[in-house]
């Protein structure tokens, strides 16, 4: 997870493995009662966190979702303080506040993933506005986010504007239960080039190709060319939410999923890796991966009178709900 | 007698107006699957005319609600989380239930909103935690906030029945509440009625949703120390301020347990209506969440923001001695 | 006005000049103190109006904007009540409730305009679904409404339930004072085609034209086609509300007004038109106006103590802002 | 000295931050041309990179404005009618002002929201008068409601240099009033901290926005019957609730002059908490709009449903015997 800058394969790799084994250990979590909240597991959109966050700089911006563990950690959150924040401790990188969807980093310039799909869109603009259109801000929703009104409003006003935003579409078929093809009349991309969005479908299971695809997008925001937006074709593997893991729902056979674990980004990127190399960094992952749950698991809970902390910029303390008390 | 619980009400009601009236239909995210579980068998048994899939697209099937009632029908549109009213708040408050006063009284805008998951929802996080009700009430939406079982029932039956826009908040703490009904008893209940759960002579406590339940455990566990009055007015507004009056008459003293946030919230509605127009011999008190409350995204953060038994308890003491 | 069915050149040439008329009119009414809202008048799109409305039958609907006087007229509301409902009369077609802006007369299928530019999609599509597919809903909006994202999530609940929904944009140019240029990165059109509806790009000023091309869209609707999206390239003349009357504002030229008269639709109908038929119709168009002014003005004003009246369908009374009144 | 409108403050202050501080920015609708004149001049004066023009977007521009405020800028968003506000509710309220805690302090959303034509529009019908102010603080929003032109300078400079979000209300009923000013005088006001615009024993008023002159109007008429005290908060939210007490603990008495809706609205969280926390020989009165009001589309229908100052009269006479 150091450097960023490392794009070869058994970096790109190392990341996908990274995020595969923090997910399959933050649903054991949920399962202990550690992450009160539940997870929306990214299993299986691995490469795309990784692939197109392995083009950005420091100071580039991400945007995160409700799926995003993957963002952060590619990004270059510390995952330690990832995953407390996921359990709700005070070690997180909010403080417990934001927990596993709507986590922020400025530390790596992770703004907030707010909990409404979609507007995100307008957000990053402002960012890449606000910046002074120096960095690119990389905008991550899913295709359930393509049908909420909002999202095309801040696609006008990044295109209008002509802003550095890189706007990443994940479309892993299934927004909840309901499949996209149910959900968007026309087409993804269709939307991004009504606004004269330059817009392509694209692979989101072979890392590799993803990284072109988004140091093309990059690119183009870096030289003032624009926005760009990229539907990445994918699929998760877990359920929406870990409460999936008690209520299985019907919306999708098991031959799907079997169908698109044959596209495994994991292996598709593990091929291009020598077994050796792969052997270590597979230990070393899992050896840090521990690490992480047990700064987590033993990271302090947050005291009940702070709950009306960071409210607000000057102390503010909201009225207590009883008169009286502080 | 058979055990209802407050969620299989809300699917019974919705399934015994849709059988009752053609005119009836629900819309909303995930339905074919019935992810809140308030549909659940629906898609089967009514089909997908009469069950909108609908995508992420709130204000979209908002205002074809709007439209779909204007022409004849009467949709009842769920909403998963209550922060999706606040982003349709400008759909329903300035727009549904302005239609029928801005045409004269030609259109009607018989719609239902059902947000089946209010308020708290552990660790989720300050965005999905919110108790929107008091804004409706503020916009001049009926809106109702049920805490039984049969309450549910016969308010969502009358909340689809009634031909103007009305909102209802089913508090994610109370779905799972049980009562024995004999399903024979069930019926619409008016709007703007209140009902006395526990009589009492010392102290008037109202209480609304999921709170109602912690107010009757208080009542109880007070029963040597003072006579409480639990006051459920059901609904947000139309309020039933005939039936607080007529409880404060006995009382004069009042408590309000309101789960909404404290300051232009219905808690201090009530507290001021009644320091207005109605008897009380000792100052009123309200227990509600904080101003503006936004919880964290961990239990032990969010717990501290929900009104508890233990301040209900200590306010019944004071405005005895008060 | 009389039967909406008659389409032949000077029945298209009466409706145009009449809308024109009332229009003027009206602006007489503002300047008058009689109609206390102002108005936004359609003065100069009025063929579009004409032309769309020719080729619907009464079942049909609309739904207006606020620069609806045109399409009232057009539909058939009976214009004595018109004017007098933008008088804020009890004779009035919403009984003074409604106004210049927001008005509906549900006799001959108008339903509500409402304030919220863009939000009607979605409205119509729900009409739409709600009469069964059967009869045609009509929704205009201009050029400003296209940058509302609730207008595309219409859009997209209209295809994807093949409404018989008919999206008329009136592009004038301008939303306010802000050129239509500035505001929609990309198309109009592309926004339809995003979501797999046939749009496309039509002379606003001819009604021969719009008639043609709303013919197409309403055939399309009426066998099944689903949504279609007409942009109708217009102009208005007067600003966008009469407070431009006072107050001139520069986002416009002279020479431009000067240019799009040269196309002014009721000079271009006029000329299909024989003189003396023209004559005729003038001289009845301007008496019918007249009689409607004079109903207007004449007509009663509502009662202060009605202010709460049809708030609620049950009469529910809502408590006065003092206690104890009524 | 000069006569300053209200109006003319604004432009002044917006103008006076710009100058001083380059993060500051403005963007909104019709900002080319000022349409409501807030911003009268300032395209010649600052440029286009600080006077945005945007299209019909406004829960596009107002997302906008919450991503550049949290990368370092001060926007302040114009909308030019109050429903507008309902129409970005959930972006402000549930968004913008819940990043900060969401972040656990790491981020700040320094945004103004100005309407400067709040309430009343004559004739312009249903959902063009709202005053949404009380639901802002129901959500915990920093609000602002100035009622002269001195206030509404120091107010919006005060609400510009706020690191919250801060929703500035401007009533158009008060757009034209005039105020001899010494521009040196001129300066920021802090928020939550009232005023008390006229010294009286008897009685407190809380008036606010445009009321607060026929509160002054109406205790001056009175001034041989009762000494009238005219409080105007200033702040909806933080309230000034020490001032209120102080108020309170001269006069006994209170009366809330308020234009927003009735039910849980700002006139009920005053009466509420002065029930609850203050001191009261008589049994308070608010005068509001009525619950839900909507206005017609004549003046005729609108004017009734706006607080009078007859109706102001009546109630302090009432006070004053109760
Ligand atoms: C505006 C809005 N509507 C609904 C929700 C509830 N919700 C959260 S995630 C989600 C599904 C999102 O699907 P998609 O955008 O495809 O992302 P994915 O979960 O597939 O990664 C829904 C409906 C929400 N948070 N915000
Ligand atoms: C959502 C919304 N934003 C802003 C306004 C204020 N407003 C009313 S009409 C108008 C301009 C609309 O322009 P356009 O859609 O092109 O219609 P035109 O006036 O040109 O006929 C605006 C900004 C509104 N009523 N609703
Ligand atoms: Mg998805
Ligand atoms: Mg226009």
């Amino acid at each position: 997870m150091t450097d960023l800058a490392m794009t070869d394969s058994a970096d790109l790799y190392r990341t996908i493995r990274f995020i595969r084994r923090f997910e399959e250990r933050s649903v054991d979590l949920v399962t202990a009662g550690e992450i009160a909240s539940g997870v929306h597991p990214c299993v299986g959109q691995e490469a795309i966190a990784t692939g197109v966050c392995a083009t950005l700089t420091e100071d580039d911006v991400v945007l995160s979702s409700h799926r995003g563990h993957g963002h952060l950690l590619a990004k270059g959150c510390d995952p330690r303080r990832v995953m407390a924040e996921m359990a709700g401790r005070v070690t997180g990188i909010d403080k417990g506040r934001g927990g596993s969807f709507h986590p922020s980093d400025l530390g790596v310039n992770v703004y907030n993933a707010t909990g409404t799909v979609g507007h995100g869109s307008g957000i990053a603009a402002g960012i890449a506005w606000a910046r002074g259109r120096r960095d690119v801000v990389v905008s991550f929703f899913g295709d359930g986010a393509v049908t909420q009104g909002a999202l095309l409003e801040g696609f006008n006003l990044a295109a209008l504007l002509k802003l550095p935003v890189v706007y990443v579409c994940e479309n892993n078929g299934y927004a909840t239960t309901l499949p996209v093809e149910t959900a968007v009349a026309g087409s993804i991309v269709g939307r991004g080039e009504a606004f004269g969005i330059p817009s392509s479908t694209v692979d989101g299971q072979d890392v590799e190709v993803v990284l072109a695809a988004a140091t093309e997008a990059v690119e183009r925001a870096r030289s003032g060319g624009g926005p760009s937006l990229i539907e990445f074709s994918t699929y998760r593997y877990y359920g929406h939410h870990t409460f999936e893991l008690k209520a299985r729902m019907k919306y999708r056979t098991e031959e799907e999923i079997a169908r698109w674990r044959e596209r495994d980004p994991l292996d598709i990127q593990a091929a291009r890796v020598p077994a050796d190399v792969r052997a270590r960094i597979d230990a070393e992952v899992d050896a840090e991966i521990e690490d992480v749950v047990a700064f987590a698991v033993a990271s302090a809970r947050p005291d009940p009178v702070d709950a009306l902390e960071y409210m607000y910029t000057d102390g503010l303390r909201a009225r207590a709900g009883v008169a009286g008390d502080a | 007698m058979p055990k209802l619980s407050y969620l299989k009400a809300l699917n019974r009601a919705l399934g015994d107006e849709m059988d009752r009236d053609p005119s009836v239909f629900v819309l909303g995210e995930d339905m074919k699957f019935a992810l809140t579980n308030v549909t659940a068998g629906f898609m089967d048994r009514f089909g997908p005319e009469r069950v909108l899939e609908m995508p992420l697209t709130e204000q979209g099937f908002t205002n074809f609600a709007t439209g779909a009632a204007m022409a004849g029908k009467r949709p009842v549109v769920e909403f998963q989380i209550p922060f999706l009213l606040l982003l349709v708040f400008e759909q329903i408050t300035n727009q549904a239930n302005k239609f029928r006063l801005m045409s004269g009284g030609q259109l009607s805008v018989p719609v239902t909103y059902l947000c089946p998951a209010a308020g708290w929802r552990p660790a989720w996080g300050a965005q999905h935690s919110d108790q929107p009700y008091s804004m409706f009430a503020h916009m001049g939406v009926k809106t109702v906030l049920p805490a039984t079982p049969t309450d549910a029932y016969g308010l969502l039956a009358t909340a689809i029945q009634d031909d103007d826009p009305v909102v209802f908040f089913g508090p994610l703490a109370v779905l799972g509440v049980r009562e024995d009904v004999d399903y024979a008893d069930l019926a619409p209940i008016p709007l703007g009625v209140g009902r006395v759960h526990r009589s009492g002579d010392d102290v008037t406590v109202v209480a609304m949703g999921h709170l109602v339940h912690d107010a009757l455990a208080v009542a109880e566990e007070l029963a040597g120390e003072a006579s409480v009055e639990v006051f459920d007015p059901r609904s947000v507004y139309p309020f039933d301020w005939a039936g607080l009056a007529a409880s404060l008459e006995k009382t004069g003293r009042l408590v309000v347990f309101d789960d909404s946030n404290r300051s232009c919230g219905l808690g201090g509605e009530i507290v001021a209506t009644a320091a207005e127009e109605m008897r009380l011999v000792a100052p009123p008190k309200r227990i509600t969440r904080p101003d503006g409350a936004m919880v964290g995204a961990s239990p032990d953060l969010d717990v501290a923001l929900q009104p508890t038994r233990p301040q209900l308890v200590e306010a019944i003491r004071k405005v005895m001695k008060g």
